[in-house]
């Protein structure tokens, strides 16, 4: 009971955190509804036992991806005049019209695709009864340090890499007049 | 009592801390320093008192201490092979730690006042601590290994301390001569260390004394000489460097060098000493290898001839180095003519006295921040009670009756007629030895009366003069000491014939507590155990009872007798000449009476050989190492460089240069015309085609991306 | 009612609304927002699909990959963006074209 | 549903009674049912507890900060002044809730909401006492980090919402620093999880002991430096001076919560206290022996053999024992946190960061590497056991 | 990290500082030093974890440690890394002196310190391919792409005559090598080009003592040609006495830094060769040549002395001690008792701190001075008076000379007892001999310290500073090695004791 009280409420907020930044004018209260998306996503982790999962989720996303974003958002936000020394909009609008059209189109279409590969999986599977959960801390890290260790190792480089690149990109420096 | 390792060994460690500690704080922290090194000292010197106190009252020759704990192993499948070290305390050892410790305090309290004003106070204090803990060391280890060690960082203590005044150029060349000399007497003790390692298997002095008796040192030649005569001499050539004997004797003079409480530490107390009591510790050995005559032909020259030297010197520290040359002669004839107990017994009678003879040099120095003797004169009235310390010890060193130094001289020159009349050979050691015993009675009041009597000789340096008052610090060691001079303490009676009883039973306890070890006796150490670091003694200490103490020492009556008679002869003998030689130095330079001028105008030449000291240094340092050795080093180093390597190796530069040069005109010519250009770049063809689709728009992309994607996934059959 | 096809539902409708906020907005950080639900539909399925299939964890390492893959995005995305912006003072994804052609 | 408390106390007989007679009124079973009872009764005490921490911690702040400056501080209300905080509450209470025009009304209530969540749920992992812990997750540290991280959140949003120059630079100073400083902290959390061996807050506990030399703080040198990188990181995570750049008072009037009034300046101000506490219970579990009683008075073990009692009363005083340890630790570490605010003078944001990145952190990295090496070295012996090891070794040569 | 995988870590750690020194920017001065110094840290960090988990009752390669790894199967030549208690000292000394010299060239090396320090990470890990390589070829391979570095760290940074010495060291050491190569090929060649014909622990053994070699018509012994062959290749590294002319030269002329590794890690890879290569593959052979090996090493002890002794510049004189301490190490070889081999591999490390010792404090004192002369060509004094102005480096270089001169209490006198009492038991006469070696040590040492810090102050030496805190940093993990080693050798001398143990058994077979 507990559980599946659980599961719902992570649905709905994954579920209505998504579908919320799709209909956010706002950047920020998008940015804002994303971080629900991505703690129901920790809970529903943590509804198929996956609990190193969902902390991980946790650490990444809230302390760290959403603040990014919202650092972001701030940096290049600029209320008081909407319009650039070039004559664009600074902060370009949500979307229009025309764009929503064509983003529809999009998710048909990918939903479509999607749909076809999922029915036979879900064919082949039938819904079993639900194994008990357990921990596992231990057999992730044994995997990740043996059998996985490559893509780990190559991981910890990437980030790395991401880590100096994003430094090196975002450094002031003067502007370059092209 | 029960001993571990923990109760004996802080007499070594309390000072070796003091010193690792110090070396650290002195800079900053230096009265904090001298403190520690004096505490550490005293500390040791209770310890030991604790260890003399025991072994006198189980009053047994053959009780002893035997700790062993092995230092490193390097056993590996069937190779054998462990080095262990040890403490080893006997009766000897208990008296030597007692000496050691209580001299080594009083002097470190002395330096606290002798020092103070040096601008290196804490560092001498450095020095002094491990001193004296490689000293204690020494005399607790139960191995030659470890006595080696030991040995060798006293080399260095002294080495630092005669090089103390490191400006001064003398001081640095002292020092230099000091290590090197011993350093040549340690070659040879080494080398000794490894004939007697290699067989016994071990080198502790019970092993050793072990497998003398069992015989297995029997019928070894080394290089063709007995094993035993071999490792003997080489050890004995150990104690010529340490112990200053002929021919090795010209660094302990140089040695002066240093501060005068270090001169009395280890030029006159202890290091020096050292040497006698390793040789008395090989002593069965070197029986065993029939080295006693030419033992103690070099202590007789020793003795004599140092004496002599002593004679015209006039720097005060200078007459006393020259008597400690010659006191240690003595010892080493007491080994030679195998008087053991007399010999150990000078040892630490000497040990007393001339600590404290140097200390009162050093005080006197001190006041009147000179050294020379012809300056002096007069300062018994401004310097007191260093007189009275220094008066005790002449009296001491010159062997008047009731004094230390004549019950173990005058027992060494006993033992020494006894053999001179047992065998001819032995003849010429006695008159050295009596001779000697006349010098030194005359040389020493001559210092004497120069310092202290008569008028005067220069006024400012009178004037100038300190009046001496009580000090703990700068007197009252003088004083302690100078008790000890009198010769009660050692023998239990006045005379050393065996009389008054001083502490109830114990009378005559130095002359029953150390005996020879005999290879009869030594016998009885072949049922020892090893034990474990930190496990209790285990040795049977059942004190042999006073019956044991026999005053014939087993001989049968008519050599008893014979003995007996040839000692109250030496004794007379003994005491007419130290009268004989106070009366002429009296004579000489009080009453003025003979002119010491017309003796020296008379002996001209033996005056100035004399002065130069039968030109040993003159010798070694002239003709054997400037003439001898350098040019042969600078003529090999020529030859090295530039004879060897010049034709023999870079000879080979002329073959390659030939070689190198035919082999580039083949290179330039043939080779280098080469065709190596021609592969240029050719490929900027594709991209305009590909420019075209590109937007720039990524959601564009994107969408296309979808497309695709969807268009193929839709045609694909599940 | 804890299921994988409610799991593949709830992915599903992720990835929809991040495909969706992709092609729909015009905001560059907007489009990386929708990246972020892109990638945790996919790691979610992972998740989904371990448990429910065959459970032996390979999944969950995926997902955490993932989630790397997007933490790095992130970081760099955004450092060029706010790059991006002291450039030209503008984040409209059409204004990044200087690639074209 | 796996809670420490409710597995503890269906130990007792009572429980099963209990539930037996539940189950026989409602007719199904109910063991779940008084589990859930148990669980939310419990999970109300801590929070109610905590916010008596939180507010005791303002009363704490202003009273010792008083003794420091000589002083007397708070003692009208109650004895001792003690009952300010309850005074200062009602205030906040009854205050008018201002929202600025220019806010951003969402966001601007969300805030102190978000910081006060993500305190309250880092709650109900901190290790109490072996038995008194809500959930003993087997990811607990981890899931500690990841909550508290949503304060910064909260913080930022707070800033940003306001639309006030000061709040904006309150808010991103303090979410810059959160971020940052999470770095070395978790560096150092994870050098600890190395030494235990797990995450949970359990296993990290059970590798210590009672006495101060099984404490990982004292299992190594680079545990011992790890213990003051992760408490001066999470001094800057909690925004206690001297890291109070978010609410620098001299430059930036009150930082990101400026425009706050009323009960929601007081959920900032309570979520900053009880995180406080949190941090310093985490500092405590992980470093100095968490809830770990001398002698293994804990299990009450000693106390059954020794004197005979009841298992279950045995094992309750044990509870009590080490509730009375924990408490203890980690209330001193909170005099510390205050001592240090009234003490040192606030950084400088450059200072600051440079702290962060050339120091601590790199600090913290070698911690980690030199954890991992003595482990591996050392066979995971702390320095004092190889120390009495070495010297009983030495003993029998 | 897996035991088994430590060696290979060890070996390409400062590979991996190469990268990343070549890496980093040429101006970036600092950054490449604290790389360097990093890397070696680790390093060295590793050869103590390597220490720790290293069983000391194992005789032979240690089982854990052992790499074997097909690298050029054609010819059978294996990637092929051990360890035993041979050498393993030498492996924590390699990592011990890299690491402070590092330190030590921080302020020395002013010219093009990318490539410095790329050069030295170079050579630290060829020497460590020299003391893990259990395969021939990849030994060989090691100890020829030593010389590279060594080349152009002699030659680019050294003293005015630097290229001489650089040419000169290079083509004699390539000399020994290529006798060495012969060896190898006749062995390859000797073992049918079996899977075992680089390997060489199955090489030794005494296998090839039956064999025999026609060489320009006459026949010879196989094992005593080849073990000549192989005697010279790594006497001339150690250096024995007729091929040692090119240690002064190289000496001289090196900075501060390679002077230590050449005297501290570098001779004793000539030592190392014939423990590892030359002893076991021709244990007959080394047994029939003892006897001369012991009287070259008797010329090394008493020549070298003596021709120290004659030196004005101190580092020569530095150098030709190491000649004589390196005899000291042959006589322990030619013993072949338990007490002289193991005496001798410990005489290896500890000539390698005390002997680093000394060339550091020269290199410091060169910094001040700018010169090297004990007295100066023209007459003069080089130095006098330093105990006076420079306390500290005195006191320091007190330690290291009387190390150096086998004082006890300091580690070098553990190491000549053992091996003169190992070699008394063969050649007594050549042990009354060498103790004389002892003797004169003492005196060129004791003479250049008088003369250089003894008498007054000379003028020149007042303006010098005393050692820096850098210095004493670099310098102080030598003195407590030095003391330490001297009071408490077992550390040492337990993990080699089991190897040495068995090359003994094997020696003593024959």
């Amino acid at each position: 009971m507990f559980a599946n009280t659980l599961f719902l409420a992570s649905a709905c907020l994954t579920i209505g955190g998504a579908i919320a930044v799709v209909y956010s004018k706002n950047l920020m209260h998008a940015c804002i509804y994303l971080l629900a998306s991505l703690f129901g996503v920790a809970g529903l982790y943590t509804c198929i036992g996956a609990d190193f999962l969902a902390a991980t989720q946790l650490v990444v996303y809230a302390g760290g991806v959403v603040i990014l974003m919202l650092f972001a958002i701030m940096l290049t936000g600029g209320t008081s005049n909407k319009v650039n020394r070039f004559g664009l909009e600074k902060i370009p609008a949500m979307g229009n019209k025309k764009t929503f059209f064509i983003a529809s189109f999009a998710a048909v279409v990918s939903a479509m695709i999607i749909v076809k590969i999922l029915i036979p999986v879900l064919k082949q599977n039938p819904s079993s009864a639900l194994s008990p959960n357990e921990p596992t801390v231990e057999r992730l890290g044994t995997l990740l340090a043996t059998d996985h260790i490559l893509a780990f190792e190559i991981s910890s480089v990437l980030l790395l890499g991401a880590l100096v690149g994003a430094a090196v990109i975002s450094r002031p420096r003067k502007e370059i007049h092209d | 009592m029960d001993y571990t390792l923990t109760t004996v060994a802080p007499i070594v460690l309390l000072p070796f801390f003091a010193f690792v500690i110090n070396a650290f704080i002195v800079k900053r922290f230096t009265k904090l320093a001298v403190g520690i090194s004096c505490a550490a000292i005293f500390g040791s010197f209770l310890y030991s008192l604790k260890i003399f106190i025991d072994f006198l009252s189980v009053y047994s020759t053959n009780y002893y201490i035997h700790k062993v704990f092995t230092w490193f192993d390097l056993s590996a499948g069937e190779h054998l092979f462990k080095v262990n070290m040890g403490i080893y305390i006997d009766n000897m050892t208990a008296v030597m730690l007692l000496m050691v410790t209580g001299a080594a305090t009083l002097i470190h309290v002395f330096s606290t006042w002798y020092m103070h004003d040096d601008p290196r106070f804490g560092r001498f204090f450095v020095y002094l601590s491990l001193f004296t803990s490689a000293m204690l060391g020494l005399v607790l280890s139960d191995n030659l290994l470890s006595v080696f060690i030991f040995w060798e960082l006293m080399g260095f203590c002294s080495y630092s301390l005669i090089g103390f005044y490191y400006e001064k150029e003398g001081a640095g060349n002292a020092s230099m001569k000091a290590f090197m000399t011993t350093r040549v007497g340690d070659v040879f003790f080494l080398l000794g260390i490894l004939a007697i390692w290699s067989v016994v298997g071990s080198t502790t002095f019970v092993d050793m004394y072990a497998a003398l008796a069992a015989g297995k040192l029997n019928g070894i030649m080394i290089l063709g000489i007995p094993l035993a005569t071999f490792a003997g001499f080489s050890v004995f050539m150990g104690t010529m460097g340490k112990s200053a004997q002929v021919p090795l004797q010209v660094w302990l003079p140089d040695a002066m060098w240093g501060p005068t409480p270090c001169s009395a530490l280890i030029h006159a107390a202890t290091m020096v000493a050292a040497g006698v009591y390793l040789s008395l510790r090989m002593y069965p050995i070197m029986e065993a290898g029939h080295l006693t005559t030419f033992i103690a032909y070099i202590g007789a020259i020793t003795a004599f001839g140092a004496a002599t030297v002593a004679l015209v010197q006039t720097d005060i520290k200078a007459v006393l180095a020259y008597s400690t040359i010659s006191q240690l002669g003595y010892m080493v004839i007491g080994i030679g003519v195998g008087s053991y107990n007399a010999s150990f017994m000078h040892l630490i009678t000497h040990a007393v006295f001339k600590a404290c003879l140097f200390l009162s040099a050093g005080s006197v120095i001190h006041s009147i921040h000179c050294q020379e003797m012809p300056q002096m004169g007069g300062l018994r009235k401004k310097l007191p009670y260093t007189f009275f310390a220094m008066l005790l010890c002449c009296f001491a060193i010159a062997g008047v009756p009731f004094f230390s130094g004549f019950v173990s001289k005058d027992r060494i020159l006993g033992d020494a007629l006894v053999m001179a009349t047992e065998n001819k050979a032995f003849i010429g050691v006695a008159i050295l030895g009596f001779g000697g015993a006349l010098l030194t009675a005359f040389y020493m009041f001559r210092m004497l009366f120069l310092t202290f009597f008569g008028e005067p000789r220069d006024h400012h340096i009178y004037d100038h003069a300190h009046e001496e008052h009580i000090g703990w610090n700068s007197n009252v060691p003088l004083l302690i000491l100078s008790l000890f001079t009198l010769g009660l303490f050692y023998s239990g009676s006045f005379t050393g014939q065996g009389e008054v009883n001083l502490f109830g039973s114990k009378y005559e306890w130095f002359q029953t507590l150390i005996k020879k070890p005999e290879v009869s006796t030594v016998a009885q150490f072949t049922d020892y155990q090893r034990e474990d670091l930190g496990m209790t003694d285990t040795r049977d200490k059942v004190a042999l009872t006073k019956a044991a103490y026999d005053s014939t020492y087993g001989l049968s009556e008519e050599k008893a007798h014979h003995i007996h008679v040839v000692h109250r002869i030496g004794a007379v003998l003994s005491i007419f000449i130290a009268f004989l030689g106070i009366f002429l130095a009296y004579s000489m330079y009080v009453k003025k009476t003979l002119n010491p001028g017309w003796w020296t105008n008379k002996f001209a030449a033996w005056t100035r050989a004399l002065k130069n000291k039968y030109y040993f240094d003159d010798l070694y340092v002239g003709k054997i190492i400037q003439k001898g050795l350098l040019p042969f080093n600078d003529l090999l180093s020529r030859f090295d460089m530039g004879f060897y390597d010049k034709y023999g190796v870079d000879g080979w530069a002329t073959v390659n240069r030939w070689a190198y040069s035919v082999s580039r005109w083949f290179d330039n010519n043939i080779v280098d015309s080469g065709m190596v250009d021609g592969t240029g770049a050719s490929v900027r063809l594709m991209n305009v085609v590909l420019r075209t689709i590109q937007s720039g728009r990524v959601q564009l992309y994107f969408i296309v991306l979808i497309v695709v994607l969807a268009s193929y996934v839709l045609t694909l059959r599940f | 009612m804890i299921s994988l096809s409610s799991y593949l539902f709830i992915s599903l409708v992720l990835f929809l609304c991040g495909i969706f906020v992709m092609v729909a907005r015009k905001n560059i950080i907007a489009i990386l927002l929708g990246i972020e639900l892109i990638l945790n539909a996919s790691a979610l399925n992972f998740a989904a699909y371990t448990k429910f299939l065959n459970n032996n964890l390979e999944g969950h390492i995926m997902s955490l990959f993932i989630i790397v893959i997007a933490a790095a995005e992130a970081a760099v995305g955004l450092g060029i963006v706010i790059r991006f912006f002291q450039l030209r003072e503008s984040i409209h994804i059409d204004d990044a074209s200087t690639l074209q052609n | 549903m796996n809670s420490t408390v409710v597995s503890y106390f269906s130990q007792s007989n009572e429980f099963q009674n209990v539930t037996n007679w539940l189950t026989q009124i409602l007719g199904f079973n109910a063991s779940s049912l008084v589990a859930f009872i148990i669980f939310a009764v419990f999970s109300l005490i801590i929070v109610g507890a905590m916010a008596t921490i939180g507010g005791l911690g303002t009363y704490a702040e202003r009273k010792i900060s008083a003794d420091l400056q000589a002083r007397i501080g708070p003692n009208r209300v109650g004895p001792f002044g003690i009952l300010q905080f309850l005074a200062d509450g009602v205030k906040m209470i009854l205050k008018e809730d201002i929202v600025t025009t220019n806010a951003d009304r969402f966001t601007f209530n969300l805030a102190p909401v978000l910081c006060l969540v993500g305190v309250f749920a880092t709650l109900a992992v901190v290790p109490y006492s072996s038995g008194f812990m809500l959930a003993d997750l087997n990811v607990g540290i981890f899931y500690l980090v990841g909550m508290a991280s949503l304060v910064g959140v909260g913080v930022f949003l707070g800033g940003y919402a306001s639309n006030s120059k000061w709040s904006m630079l309150g808010g991103m100073r303090g979410a810059s620093q959160i971020i940052s400083y999470e770095i070395p902290a978790t560096l150092s959390i994870i050098a600890i999880v190395l030494l235990a061996g797990g995450l949970s807050m359990k296993t990290l506990i059970d590798g210590q002991g009672g006495a101060p030399q099984d404490w990982y703080i004292f299992h190594n040198p680079f545990a011992f430096m790890g213990f003051f990188v992760y408490f001066i990181s999470a001094l800057a995570e909690t925004n206690r001076a001297p890291f109070d750049l978010p609410e620098a008072e001299s430059e930036l009037v009150s930082g990101y919560h400026t425009e706050y009034t009323g009960m929601k300046f007081g959920l900032f101000a309570l979520a900053e206290y009880i995180e406080v506490f949190v941090v310093c219970g985490v500092a405590v579990a992980l470093f100095l022996g968490g809830y770990k009683v001398p002698f293994d008075l804990g299990s009450g073990q000693i106390l059954v053999e020794k004197l005979g009692l009841d298992g279950m009363l045995a094992q309750n005083i044990g509870q009590f024992l080490e509730l009375g340890s924990f408490f203890t630790k980690t209330l001193l570490l909170y005099y510390v946190v205050i001592w240090v605010r009234w003490t040192l003078p606030r950084l400088r944001v450059d200072q600051l960061m440079t702290l962060c990145w050339k120091y601590l952190t790199p600090i913290a990295l070698v911690n980690l590497i030199g954890c991992a090496v003595w482990m591996y070295a050392f066979n995971g012996k702390s320095i004092f056991a190889l120390i009495f090891h070495a010297a009983g070794s030495a003993g029998g040569h | 990290m897996a035991g088994s995988n430590l060696l290979s870590w060890i070996l390409w750690m400062p590979m991996l500082g190469v990268l990343g020194v070549l890496i980093l920017p040429k101006d970036k001065t600092t950054m490449i030093k604290g790389w360097a110094l990093i890397n070696t840290i680790i390093t060295f960090i590793l050869t103590v974890v390597l220490y720790s988990k290293f069983d000391t009752n194992q005789a032979g390669m240690q089982e854990a440690f052992n790499v074997a790894i097909p690298w050029i199967s054609q010819f059978n030549i294996f990637y092929r890394l051990g360890v035993d208690g041979i050498s393993l000292p030498m492996v924590i000394l390699t990592g011990l002196l890299f690491m402070l010299c590092i330190l030590s060239s921080w302020t020395q090396i002013k010219k093009s310190i990318k490539a410095y320090f790329a050069l030295l990470l170079l050579l630290q890990s060829t020497v460590f391919g020299v003391f893990f390589a259990l395969d021939f070829f990849l030994f060989y391979v090691y100890w020829e792409v030593m010389l590279i570095p060594m080349f152009f760290l002699i030659g680019v940074w050294g003293g005015e005559n630097r290229e001489y010495a650089a040419v000169k060291f290079f083509l004699y050491t390539f000399f020994g090598s290529i006798l060495m190569l012969v060896g190898i090929v006749a062995l390859y060649f000797a073992t049918n080009q079996s899977v075992d014909s680089f390997n060489i622990l199955a090489l030794s053994g005494g296998k090839f003592s039956q064999l025999s070699v026609s060489l320009f018509g006459t026949t010879v012994s196989f094992s005593k040609i080849f073990f000549v062959f192989m005697f010279i290749g790594f006497a001339i590294k150690v250096p024995v006495f007729p091929f040692h002319t090119w240690l002064p030269h190289a000496h001289v002329q090196a900075p501060t830094a390679i002077s230590v590794i050449l005297a501290g890690v570098l001779l004793k890879m000539g030592t190392y060769g014939f423990l590892r290569i030359a002893f076991p593959i021709f244990p007959e052979s080394a047994k029939y040549f003892s006897t001369a090996i012991a009287w070259l090493g008797l010329i090394n002890v008493i020549y070298g002395a003596l021709c120290a002794m004659a030196q004005t510049d101190v580092k020569k004189l530095i150098a030709y001690s190491s000649v004589s301490h390196m005899g000291f190490v042959m006589l322990g070889l030619a013993a072949m008792t338990v007490q002289g081999v193991n005496g001798a591999v410990l005489q290896m490390f500890n000539h390698g701190t005390s002997t680093a010792m000394m060339f550091f404090m020269i290199g410091i004192l060169y910094e001040r001075s700018h010169h090297r002369w004990i007295v100066k060509p023209d007459g003069s004094r080089g130095y006098g008076g330093l105990y006076t102005q420079l306390p500290v480096y005195s006191i320091i270089f007190i330690i290291g000379m009387f190390a150096s001169m086998g004082l006890p209490g300091l580690s070098g006198f553990i190491s000549e007892a053992l091996i003169f009492l190992g070699i008394y038991e063969r050649f007594t006469t050549i042990t009354v001999l060498a103790l004389f070696g002892l003797l004169i040590g003492a005196a060129y040492l004791l003479w250049m310290f008088k003369r250089m810090f003894f008498g007054d102050v000379n003028p020149e030496v007042k303006e010098y500073e005393d050692m820096t805190k850098l210095e004493v940093l670099y310098m102080a993990p030598l003195c407590v090695a030095v003391i330490l080693f001297g009071i408490w050798p077992s550390p040492i001398l337990n993990v080699m004791k089991a190897s040495v143990g068995q090359l003994v058994s094997l020696l003593a077979t024959f």
